[in-house]
């Protein structure tokens, strides 16, 4: 088991001015699965590059267990990845493919079949040694691509966007997947991904990044509820921030007073937030609401989400079905939920 | 429906040209009196063949235009791998230039760098020998092994590379392993270029060569002066064969290359 | 910042090699006494351009020359335009055939093609002519234009094209205001090939031609046996500098052309 | 203002075996917007394809205000399209984009200039008349390809997947934009699609498309709660189905008995669905419950899916947050709500 840090990195690719990362650190324990959540030009796949050794960085320190590894030719260090697309060798068959690793090595001819053998067992596609990677689907050809980076039992797995080429169906099984035979393995994993339901199902700890940054790094149900800042809230889905001055379990706003928890927020101008599927629209006054117009309303299944205009701000309800639809313009009452309303720490 | 006939007719039809040169030569070869308007000679003979076949120049000619043509091929792709792997993978503000230094081979009038190099040969002992007319006909091959190369290496995809680094191999595996297998199609097409270019070069081989050097394509022009129309159909049928077999045996990377540059769409 | 010197290094040498043809002929060509081992002549002289343009046959051909390779571009990208649109863009089962076909004018050694051309050609009242001479010298521009648009249309979406239908253009519409601009660096750079193997085409002029057509050349080569080094200069110098005009006006293209190659990958 | 009638289409590609499309019909109103959501392959596009014309069908009609335009030509029959790509003309301002379909009409430069400025502003992007489209971004370029689209008032818009290479929130914003343009000037339009919350969230009706068929054809709302078949069901997210006898307002499964509503069951052998936002999991045991065993439980921020083996079958439950973590592996009840049980018609 490795425990992966990385310390102060910074890269800065040739002929571009800003670095990409800057002062970037992270710390992976032994056995943990990491999420990298961070939008295209986040520096999220740099990260995977310096760890393998493909790119160098400018400064800066990677270290299992707390030896640096940058002085390590990239092929002895370990540290295996899964890319969108599965990059099979396409002229070697199935069994060659998964066995590439230990090849490399020298192993045996039986001590490489049995490990294939074990390896197909493992991602749940028995048989299919001698087939050649075209004639597979791929959902098929990425199991086999993580059995090939497993094979050699390698410290490190890096997932960059493994599975965002994929249809939803196929998508949850291989997340399933992935998590099982990562948990089984106990090998410690940093999972590249711009889709936050999926590093929230797969992974332990998950940390956003933002311009080459972590903006947040914390369990996936903490980040969820209580983001640490205005930031790291919009990137799990939140939209909506009161601000005014607080006391006494009140939040003086602009457009008026609303009660807040009073253990769970400080005195003096402050944020507060609340996800849009604990904000509620009633046609009548009710405690803790401000008064809005309905702009628009969209249907989506499980839920309808209300956009509603209360003076200078927009606000996006997210209302559970069966409900009944307001219409366009109506006048409402957008509630507040006092136990939903939570403060920004970093504000 | 109408469209698979015509599939098939255009593939018997372009499978025809490439045999034809092969058939017409031979029937020229073996034919004793052809006159108009006959539509197969009216005599046949293995005369012009026995002839050719009983001369040591043309044994020696058909030596020596494959050793130069083999070795051409092979040394400009050595040549070509590493330039037109840096052409086509890298993002560079020269390349433009690059790509404008591919047309100067085909600008230069063959005679004045046939001219040229004989010169420079001369000083160092290279003319009239066939290292030094290999080597002037990288002049003509180089610039399409590199084109065909980079368009290859356009298409090529280093992640199958870093797959290979990160599961242990180490660069001179990968090359072996991975890279050369990957290109191979597009090796074996770059190849051909080269050695049809070289095979049917006739004028560097000439100046460079000062008559030491004696190629199929001399024979074929000294014996045209000669007349007769059978030894030169024979000479011919001789010239044509090689080229014939290595696209026949190199067709199917043909077919996978094409096919290749097919895929992008 | 040694990545961007070496850049600009092979940017200068790429320039440098493209201009050196250009400098070392006309040097030559200007050079009265020049004995090694001198950098630069010891003597200047004008004479043997004032000798080559005094000499109507020059303008001839130059004239003749210009003409043939402007009609031979022209009309090879004519009639490779819809055969290389069907190949590139249609998958069909004969395909693999067709990109064989693409090797047979280079395998079949020239002569024979031009003495083949030349009996049918007398036939036909088109030996001698520049019309006879146009025709043969699209058997080596057809397949290098060809190619090249098959590439081109390779990469091609017919999307835009769909597009512009549904936007209610007409299908000359389409081909003018859509088709033609897209695939215009392509096509400059298959006319430019065509021109250059045209340009220097000399085996197939004098076969067809029979003396009656002066290209330039047929002009070098009889001025080779003169054996006036200056001479030779100055006219290779006349020689060159078309096609690295033509080569320099659409420079722009063919690094488009080139971009294009990158794109995909 | 333009119905669209397709009646009994059939075709087959070149080559291939099956048709990708078998006695497909489908009816869309005048100023409606009408989502195809289909799996790849469910020929789909193929639809869009025969109306423009780039195709031909083997058989049947395609009809605008009842009168067929097999007969017309691609480029008379008002029918413009948008696809994942924008296909701007490179070489074209975009100005000269959005004018071209007037200039093939031969409008005159005013009145393309008019109505340039004109689609500019309904997209959003005034003054970008100058630049070239590979200045602007995915999204802005897909909006002017449906400037472009618009500009000539067509008869009928066929979006082909038109957001599916957009960031979620530009994409969020497009939808918002198409749906809102669409209903101003009143266009017919078709959405193809595989994203059932586009689908939902973008359309008057939406088609379900299996197998070149259509298998559903409804308001997103009735298709979400209530899918005549199994199949269609499946398409919304729904996969737990029961199975057994009807009688007396109960359905007699295998397991055991299950209250159902009685106006709304048939009796006889029937099969119930439930979506699985409404099955709760409780320790204790409930009415209208039946016993089993957490399997796997994944943490997705809004809600927990939890998956519960039954005997022989295996339920997906989402229970919302905040909830508290059923340990894998415990013993619960998994409750399905009498009102929420509803009978799958055409089983």
């Amino acid at each position: 088991m490795t425990d992966v840090s990385i310390l102060d990195l910074r890269k800065t690719y040739p002929g571009q001015a800003q670095p990409v990362l800057d002062h970037f650190s992270l710390s992976v324990h032994a056995g943990e699965l990491v999420a990298l959540l961070g939008p295209s030009g986040s520096g999220k796949s740099t990260i995977l590059k310096l760890i393998t050794g493909i790119e160098t960085p400018d400064s800066g320190d990677i270290q299992f267990n707390r030896k640096t590894i940058l002085n390590t030719p990239p092929n002895q260090r370990g540290a295996v990845f899964m890319f969108q697309k599965a990059y099979l060798f396409p002229f070697l068959s199935i069994a060659e493919n998964i066995g590439f690793g230990l090849k490399m090595q020298n192993a045996s001819k039986a001590t490489i079949q049995a490990a294939v053998k074990r390896m197909l067992d493992l991602i749940g596609l028995p048989g299919i040694e001698k087939r050649k990677p075209a004639h597979l689907s791929g959902g098929e050809q990425q199991r086999v691509a993580l059995a090939r980076a497993l094979v050699t039992q390698p410290r490190l797995l890096l997932l960059d966007e493994p599975l965002s080429s994929l249809d939803t169906a196929v998508r949850a099984n291989l997340q399933e997947a992935i998590r099982r035979i990562q948990r089984e393995l106990g090998i410690t994993t940093i999972l590249v991904t711009h889709d936050l339901s999926e590093a929230m199902s797969m992974s332990d700890r998950m940390a956003l990044l933002l311009d080459g940054q972590v903006a947040a790094f914390d369990q996936p149900m903490r980040l969820f509820q209580h983001p640490p800042s205005e930031q790291a809230a919009r990137f799990v889905g939140i939209n909506t921030f009161l601000r005014g001055e607080v006391s006494d379990g009140c939040l003086r706003t602009d457009l008026g007073t609303l009660e807040v928890c009073p253990n769970r927020s400080k005195p003096g101008p402050g944020v507060f937030a609340i996800r849009p599927e604990h904000i509620r629209i009633e046609s009548n006054q009710r405690p803790n609401a401000l008064p809005g117009i309905i702009k628009d309303c969209t249907y989506h299944g499980e839920y309808v989400e209300y956009q509603v205009e209360i003076p200078e701000m927009s606000v996006r309800a997210r209302v559970p079905m069966p409900t009944e639809m307001v219409p366009h313009g109506a006048p409402v009452h957008v509630i507040f939920p006092q136990e939903h309303l939570f403060q920004i720490k970093n504000a | 429906m109408s469209q698979r006939l015509s599939t098939y007719t255009l593939q018997l039809l372009l499978y025809g040209v490439l045999a034809t040169p092969l058939v017409l030569f031979a029937v020229y070869a073996f034919s004793e009196r052809w006159f108009f308007p006959a539509l197969v000679p009216q005599e046949w003979t293995a005369s012009p063949f026995a002839r050719l076949l009983s001369d040591r120049r043309t044994l020696q000619g058909l030596g020596e235009s494959l050793s130069i043509a083999a070795a051409a091929s092979l040394l400009s792709l050595a040549i070509s791998f590493p330039a037109a792997r840096t052409l086509g993978l890298r993002a560079f503000r020269g390349r433009q230039a690059a790509w404008l230094a591919f047309f100067v081979p085909t600008v230069v009038p063959p005679l004045a760098i046939g001219m040229g190099l004989n010169i420079f040969f001369l000083q160092i002992g290279l003319a009239g020998s066939m290292l030094g007319v290999t080597l002037a006909h990288l002049v003509p091959t180089l610039p399409y092994t590199i084109f065909t190369l980079s368009s290859v290496f356009a298409r090529y995809d280093e992640n199958y590379e870093h797959q290979a680094l990160a599961l242990g191999a180490n660069p001179v595996q990968i090359f072996f392993r991975i890279t050369l297998r990957l290109v191979f199609p597009g090796l074996v097409v770059a190849g051909l270029f080269a050695f049809l270019i070289s095979w049917s070069q006739y004028l560097l081989t000439l100046l460079i060569g000062g008559g030491r050097v004696l190629t199929l394509p001399m024979l074929l022009f000294s014996s045209v002066s000669g007349g007769n129309p059978a030894s030169i159909a024979a000479l011919s049928l001789l010239f044509v064969t090689p080229p014939v077999l290595v696209i026949a045996a190199t067709a199917r990377y043909l077919g996978q290359h094409g096919a290749a540059v097919q895929e992008q769409y």
